[in-house]
């Protein structure tokens, strides 16, 4: 984005990797929240299939809410005005970052501070849920590969917490 | 020497002796053992002093319901821990414990004077006494009272091991891995289902452990088990809670069986969601009360079983059995034929089954039915027993060094009570069983009272030829109550068995009654002559047993106690020495002190640099929402007490929150950025109430409006620039924004780029100088900043914290929400009149402003306060009255809410809620203080540059 | 920690992801002028805080943040229903 | 009533303790009454016997559904203290804290009153701000309350964590040395006993069912599970139950009902010399003459009859325990309770008349209605008696829901009870 200004990031570049488990930083990516009352007010004004089931992921748009959706797509992604529509559509690239979780204890690891119950949670899906005290949204890519966004101020806390349970 | 090793038996591991100490004293014992099965067999009786009497005291039980003997176990610095049951303690090479509530020694107690003046302390004691005179129970009394409490010592260290805890969910959870429990998890195995399987023990097998002829199927069925998929087995893992929604605690035990300290978690919490819970926690054998069942050597029937068939050990060297339960003949002719010798079965009821008399006289042991014990003779070991029939003949004494009591089973309902499931009554068992559930849930094995036990009599008391108002038979075993104690308590009123239970502490020790509830509930219900169930039954909760703070506080520790929230340049302010406050969840700098700076001299040069120059400050906590959708304005404009619609894009303007008791809750300054897109700011504290606030209004009151909330808090790293060089040093980074007074007045908005990156730049100012705040996207803003500070450097950028922030914006009069207000204060009384749309319909708090305690004179007001000596700082929070010659208690008239030294103008100066305040401007106030009086007077509250020409440069 | 169905996402969630939001059915008047001194007292402050069935809010706070209604017995904590917000009451 | 003293207790010893009679009778409800109250915890049977001991009202009865002193008086952490902020407040728990002074040889039963020293815990600059206000007030109103630095915390109270590094350092503290705690049993029982000996009928088992008012709208009497008892005063002074009573009589009441854990370790040898309590961090605990670490912990969030608490409320409070004084880490925790506070919107109780002549109310405590127990009882009795406010309570009449007149200590101070 910028020729001359550094990203600082909340936690480090080199990822964690312990027995059956890594945890590390993915790249910068764009992200909107878009809200609408219906889900076709936003599909006509992206052109895309936006999923209708809260909890569903569809073309990397999570449906999270009635009206609430978290669209995530490469850096640089061109989002088109909704000025003057009933709809929402704000910027929050920056606002969280996410981390992958990865290898077989990925849910082992996730399932010690989520209460949510994980084999119930199929790849696919995408909630915004709490990890001990810290909201995320948890979604799940594979049967051993998560992602997990957190707002920037939480992440220390968050790398600090997950890495300690991969420690265990 | 009583107890020993039996020659062979046992599950412990004869190939690997284990060498221990307890109080100092090396022995040797085997793998698998219990500390106390292995200091029985070498022949320890003594193991513990009693709470309240220091009575010596041995073995009782051979489970978690042992009240008796409890150690503190050594394992290095900050690992000490007091109040093990010394049956619980697995063995390990090192283990070093000792004995617990005497001094100087456990054979040697002076505490134990207690016991020969025990007639004066009875249940209730500290309540009729320790009165007279008045003085001395706070300089004599109590400290002696306090002195005399507890059990083991506490902790002193801080704890180096670490504790975990994790969720788990499953279709199944089975609580309890004896006979019960495996059957139904073998049953579930194969199904599909998700299964746990928890046993509080090192191994499963629960009372299987105690009865060889079951390890074979034991073996099978552990096989079965570990080989099932979906099938998890917890084994030495307590299931201490259950709570709402097949929601229970469980801690495992990781460590403390092994001999070397580890670097892994010591306990882990399991927090469990069961579809189904099934209950498989057995039964616990009751005692029986008579004179001298506490002597060291009476212990449970079935205690002597289990540590003779699962152990090796033999409890004494001649048994005698007192029973009034079938369970207690068939464990002793399992001790008989393990080759210990039994002096008698002495059993209290008049006859029983033909088959036990014929196996008793096929293995040779003496019977006395209708007999009971009246006395043990024995201090700190039992020598001999006296019994004599129920109708007062045929004393005789039995020499023997263990008594063993089988008194009939205590189904273990814990769980179940827990869960709220109810209880009810069987005579035949003189015990509570699981009745209607109340989750989904059930009680299978003996703890539903399905056992093969055989049957038994209930008896409160066994009968005696003593006054029973003068014998010492105990019902709770560590808390020294006896049965006379409980008919005291009902002697004098107490019915109910709650306050039977307080009055007398029975069944609050460590083991929570669970051997001594029952024993209560029968005597009471003898003395009162009412059924059990017309007297109650005391609630079980949770913990089923005792667990550490560190396992409930899980990994909860030190930095993962609770998260601090950090900024993007958070970690510029920390290479660069900030000195850091908490504020809310965030760290933020509070001051930069260069070499030799305390925090005065610090915040000085950062004010000075800010008014004079140009001052940096993250300002990135502040809570931003973004607000977008046709009806943006129309919704701002019922939240605030100020209207909104006719903003112009591109213009900013203060936003007063109140909630609707009409007291303000939060401001800040807000950005109309297109019609329908608004740009909120929050104060740092109040960012996630106000978006809840907002959330709750727009979703229930007003769900019509088409408008949309959305936290931008994070999305943005906030930069304020500030003095009157803040233009200069802006101007050549920013493309697209034309800085020019003329073009971007004070208090507007314009998007543009900064250094390649974009912002919203807001002309806005927080100190009153030329200002501006950089938005720009989080990741780059400590690059920006770092780049303003080296661009800076000709304009004599200074970084400055939260303190000088605080000192700018009251020496302009601009309030700090939480600070200057408190939740009690109106928008009148912080003198924000201005701010209240006056021709507004409505507003969120607008109806309360109109409350007859709101509109009544006299309320107190923000003023602004100088001392009469300028060099005098008052101190936040001094109280302020009219009159400083009145006699306390004064009337205080205000408070002061800020107050600071002021080099840019060089006094003191400060805010002050005062009754009245705007109408008494001019007029003395005093501060008392504790060293004088502070003399005041009433001024605005704005203090510098009060036309505000510094802003609009 | 009770377990909670969220009517919006149709699943039960645990508590630690809900905000309890007082009693429902609480509408705040379209005039608050209009209200006397009692009635405003009585909107501000006066709870049904009853023994038995309960009508309460709840919010979704840490899932698809939307508060709902609920009738729940205060005495043995258990739902009876969740409904959305804007449903009759039941 | 027989005298209670060390001379008295070697006597029934010797006499092996088969003689003490009962602490009051079991008595049976009689058919009308010059006052009744409702609620037989610490607060009523206070107020029955001031109605008694100082108003000269003995034909009292206290009704209570199951055992006295089996709620909230027999399911708190027995904290006593009275540095509110506000003048109201702080007259209205100093007025309580003066009679827990001595009442042990009023009631001629011992109480158990220890004057620990309650300590509140500063961790950020606005608690510091706050607690100084608060100490200001205190000083001013005549109540002890004084400003420790860390070290000094850490010398009234050693097992203190005072290291700069802690996730919530501690930067200073307040302490009212006054303050203290009591054994919660005793009160209830010592007011019993002490009112049951001038006439007052202690009645258990005895639920209200109805409020009986005549056509003029004034209270005649209640129904009960035990037939109806006519008195034309009746004092409720029902805790977490005050709303259903209410209602009743026909009054709506601006209270919430919450579910509030506390706990206790097992009993461990002296370690923690008073009562600190932190409010940043949330917990508060004391070592009780027994040996045991008293534990209090934070409400759940919903409005609850259940007594039945959730395990992440004791897991926060035993991490912040832990957090502040990291040596207990291997202490155990014994028991967990339930009990039901009732929440006024202000957090400030109701002591007073109410809109129903002749039906007066003590509630809305909330957490912190123990250390109120002898004031309260004394002011709803004087209350009863005049048929009017006394000057300590008169602010904490119904109508400030109405008018606007808080006393917000929670908003004030952001200092719990």
């Amino acid at each position: 984005m910028s020729d001359n200004l550094a990203r600082t990031e909340p936690v480090p570049f080199a990822p964690f990797i312990g027995e059956g488990i890594s945890i590390s930083l993915a790249v910068p990516m764009t992200r909107y929240s878009l809200r609408a009352r219906q889900a076709q007010a936003l599909e006509t004004l992206l052109g895309v299939k936006v999923p209708k089931k809260i909890g569903a992921t569809e073309e990397g748009i999570a449906c999270l809410g009635p009206d609430e959706w978290l669209l995530r797509a490469p850096a640089g992604y061109n989002m088109v005005s909704g000025a003057g529509l009933p709809v929402s559509l704000v910027d929050i690239s920056e606002r969280a970052i996410c981390l992958v979780v990865e290898g077989p204890r990925s849910a082992e690891i996730l399932r010690t501070r989520c209460p949510l119950d994980l084999d119930k949670f199929a790849t696919g899906r995408a909630t915004r849920t709490i990890f001990e005290t810290v909201e995320i949204i948890l979604l799940r890519l594979g049967e051993d590969r998560f992602h997990v966004e957190v707002w920037r101020s939480f992440a220390p806390w968050l790398w600090a917490s997950l890495t300690t349970a991969a420690h265990h | 020497m009583s107890g020993y090793r039996l020659p062979a038996g046992g599950r412990v591991d004869r190939s690997k002796p284990v060498t221990f100490r307890f109080d100092g004293k090396t022995y040797q014992g085997f793998a698998g053992d219990t500390l106390a099965s292995a200091l029985l067999a070498n022949g320890v009786t003594l193991f513990g002093r009693s709470f309240k009497y220091h009575r010596p005291r041995g073995v009782l039980a051979a489970g978690n319901e042992e009240p008796n003997a409890l150690v503190s176990i050594h394992r290095g610095p900050g690992r000490f821990t007091p109040n093990l049951r010394a049956t619980n303690v697995e063995l390990h090479d090192g283990l070093n414990a000792s004995s617990q509530n005497r001094w100087p020694s456990l054979k040697t107690d002076f505490g134990a004077i207690n016991d020969r003046l025990g007639m004066f302390f009875p249940a209730g004691f500290y309540n009729k006494t320790f009165m007279w005179p008045r003085s001395f129970w706070e300089r004599l009394y109590e400290p002696a009272i306090r002195k005399m409490a507890g059990l083991g010592d506490a902790p002193t260290e801080n704890d180096p091991d670490t504790y975990t805890a994790t969720y788990a969910h499953c279709d199944l959870l089975i609580v309890g891995a004896g006979p019960a429990g495996l059957d139904a998890a073998l049953e579930a195995s194969g199904t599909g289902k998700r299964v746990i399987l928890i046993d509080e023990q090192d191994e499963a097998g629960g009372g299987a452990l105690a009865d060889p002829a079951l390890w074979p199927w034991l073996e099978r069925s552990m096989k079965a088990l570990n080989a099932a998929a979906k099938v998890t087995i917890l084994t030495r893992t307590t299931a201490f809670g259950y709570y709402h929604d097949n929601f229970i605690g469980a801690v495992e035990r990781l460590t403390d069986h092994l001999p070397e300290n580890s670097d892994g978690p010591r306990e882990k919490l399991w927090r469990i969601r069961a579809g189904e819970v099934l209950l498989a926690q057995g039964a616990i054998e009751r005692p029986l009360v008579f004179d001298g069942n506490d002597t060291p050597g009476v212990m449970l029937s079935s205690a002597a079983k289990t540590f003779a068939n699962r152990y090796g050990v033999a409890v004494g060297k001649s048994l005698a059995l007192m029973a009034v339960h079938d369970s207690g003949w068939h464990d002793v002719f399992a001790l008989k034929k393990a080759g210990i010798a039994i002096a008698a079965i002495i059993d209290a009821r008049t006859d029983v089954d033909g088959d036990l008399k014929a196996e008793a006289a096929a293995l040779g042991i003496s019977v006395h039915l209708d007999h009971s014990v009246i006395g043990v003779s024995g201090r700190h070991q039992v020598n001999s027993i006296e019994i004599c029939a129920n109708n007062g003949n045929a004393r005789r004494t039995i020499p023997c060094d263990a008594l063993l009591m089988a008194g009939g089973w205590t189904p273990s309902v814990h769980l179940w009570s827990h869960s709220k499931g109810s209880l009810k009554w069987r005579d035949d068992l003189g015990a509570y069983v699981p009745d209607q559930a109340n989750e989904n849930c059930r009680s299978i094995g003996a703890c539903a009272g399905d056992w093969d036990f055989g049957k038994g009599a209930v008896f409160d008391v066994l009968p005696t030829l003593r006054d029973q108002a003068r014998i010492k038979a105990f019902v709770d075993f560590q808390n020294d109550v006896t049965a006379k104690d409980i008919n005291l308590a009902v002697r004098e009123g107490f019915r109910s068995i709650e306050h039977i239970k307080r009055y007398t502490t029975n069944g609050m020790a460590t083991d929570q009654g669970k051997t001594s509830n029952l024993n209560g509930l029968q005597i009471a219900s003898t003395a009162l002559a009412k059924a059990v169930p017309d007297i109650g039954l005391t609630t079980f909760r949770p913990p089923y047993t005792p667990q550490t703070f560190g396992a409930l506080a899980g990994h909860a520790k030190g930095a993962l106690f609770q998260a601090t929230r950090t900024t993007n340049i958070d970690g510029w302010a920390e290479e660069n020495g900030a000195v850091f406050e908490l504020v809310a969840q965030w760290r933020r700098a509070r001051y930069f002190p260069q070499p030799g700076e305390d925090m005065h001299a610090a915040v000085n040069r950062e004010c000075r640099a800010v008014r004079g120059g140009v001052g940096i400050f993250d300002a990135s906590t502040l809570g931003k929402i973004e607000v977008v959708g046709p009806d943006a304005a129309e919704f701002l404009n019922r939240m605030y007490t100020n209207p909104w619609k006719a903003l112009e894009p591109g213009r900013c303007r203060y936003g007063l929150l109140l909630k609707e008791d009409g007291f303000i809750t939060d401001d800040g300054v807000s950005a109309r950025l297109a019609p329908d897109r608004f740009h909120l700011t929050t104060t740092t504290g109040g960012a996630a109430r106000v978006l809840n606030m907002m959330e709750d209004y727009l979703q229930t009151e007003w769900p019509d409006l088409n408008v949309w909330l959305t936290s931008t808090t994070e999305q943005y790293a906030v930069i304020a620039l500030q003095g009157p060089n803040a233009r200069k040093l802006l101007e050549p980074l920013v493309q697209g924004i034309d800085l020019s007074p003329e073009a971007f007045p004070h208090m507007t908005v314009r998007e543009g780029l900064i250094c390649g990156v974009p912002t919203r730049l807001f002309r806005v100012s927080f100190t009153g100088e030329l200002g501006f705040e950089i938005n720009v996207p989080t990741a780059y803003g400590r690059a920006l900043w770092e780049r303003l500070m080296a661009d800076g450097a000709d304009y004599g950028i200074t970084p400055y914290g939260t303190e000088a922030m605080h000192v700018l914006r009251a020496e302009k009069g601009f309030i700090i929400v939480g600070q200057d207000t408190d939740g009690t204060v109106t928008p009148y009384d912080a003198g924000l009149d201005w701010a209240v749309g006056k021709k507004k319909p409505d507003f969120v708090g607008r109806r309360s402003l109109a409350r007859p305690d709101i509109v009544a004179a006299g309320r107190k007001q923000l003023v602004g306060l100088l001392t009469e000596d300028p060099n005098m700082v008052l101190e936040e929070g001094a109280q302020i009255v009219a009159d400083p010659k009145q006699p306390v208690p004064m009337t205080m008239i205000g408070h002061v809410t800020s107050s600071y030294w002021s080099e840019t103008l060089g006094r003191s100066i400060a805010i002050g809620l005062v009754a009245n305040g705007h109408a008494i401007m001019g007029e003395t106030i005093y501060v008392p203080m504790p060293d004088g009086v502070i003399r005041a007077t009433v001024t605005s509250m704005v203090f510098y540059d009060p036309e505000g020409a510094r802003l609009h440069v | 920690m009770i377990l909670i169905h969220c009517p919006y996402c149709d699943e039960q969630r645990p508590e630690i992801e809900f905000a309890y939001a007082g009693q429902a059915h609480i509408a705040r008047p379209a005039n608050p002028d209009s209200y006397s001194d009692e009635e405003w007292e009585r909107f501000l402050f006066f709870r049904a805080n009853p023994r038995g069935r309960h009508h309460e809010r709840w919010r979704h706070t840490h899932g698809c943040g939307r508060f709902f209604n609920a009738v729940r017995d205060t005495v043995t904590d258990k739902f009876e229903t969740t409904y959305k917000a804007g449903e009759p009451r039941k | 009533m027989t005298r209670f003293s060390a001379f008295s207790l070697f006597a029934k010893a010797l006499g092996a303790h088969k003689d003490w009679p009962e602490q009051w009778p079991d008595a049976a409800p009689k058919a009308s009454y010059d006052a009744i109250i409702v609620g037989g915890g610490g607060h009523g049977l206070g107020a029955a016997y001031y109605l008694a001991k100082k108003y000269g009202i003995t034909n009292v009865a206290v009704l209570e559904k199951g055992w006295i002193g089996g709620g909230n008086t027999g399911r708190n952490t027995t904290i006593i203290r009275s540095n509110y902020l506000y003048d109201e407040s702080a007259h209205l728990y100093d007025h309580a804290v003066k009679l827990w002074d001595g009442l042990s040889q009023e009631l001629n039963y011992n109480t158990m009153y220890s004057k620990r020293g309650v300590m509140m815990l500063a961790h950020n600059v606005h608690d510091i701000q706050s607690i100084k206000r608060h100490i200001h007030a205190n000083r001013l109103n005549g109540v002890d309350n004084e400003w420790l630095t860390p070290q000094e915390a850490k010398a009234y109270c050693p097992p203190l964590n005072i290291s700069p590094d802690a996730r919530y350092p501690v930067l200073g503290a307040a302490l009212q040395r006054r303050g203290g705690t009591a054994r919660h049993d005793t009160v209830a029982w010592g007011y019993a006993r002490a009112a049951a000996a001038l006439g007052v009928d202690i009645i258990q088992n005895c639920a209200v069912t109805g409020i009986r008012r005549g056509t003029d709208g004034a209270v005649e009497g209640v129904e009960t599970t035990r037939g109806y008892i006519a008195s034309k005063r009746v004092g409720v002074s029902a805790a977490g139950n005050t709303s259903v009573v209410m209602q009743m009589a026909g009054l709506d009441f601006p209270l919430e009902s919450y579910p509030l854990q506390a706990l206790v370790s097992e009993p461990i040898k002296p370690t923690f010399p008073c009562v600190v309590m932190s409010n940043t961090v949330h917990a508060y605990m004391s070592q009780s003459d027994k040996g045991e670490l008293v534990i209090g912990a934070g409400t759940d969030q919903y409005v609850s009859y259940s007594q039945r608490g959730a395990l992440h409320i004791v897991e926060h409070t035993l991490a912040a325990i832990c957090e502040i004084f990291p040596i207990y880490r291997r202490v155990r925790m014994l028991r967990t309770w339930g009990g039901i506070v009732d929440v006024t919107p202000d957090r400030s109780p109701i002591l007073g008349k109410t809109p129903v002549k002749g039906l007066y109310v003590n509630c809305g405590w909330g957490t912190g209605g123990f250390k109120a127990t002898p004031g309260a009882g004394d002011l709803l009795a004087y209350t009863m008696a005049k048929d009017e406010p006394h000057p300590i309570n008169a602010p904490f009449n119904l109508d400030r829901f109405r008018n606007g007149r808080l006393i917000d200590e929670a908003a004030a101070a952001a200092v719990a009870h």
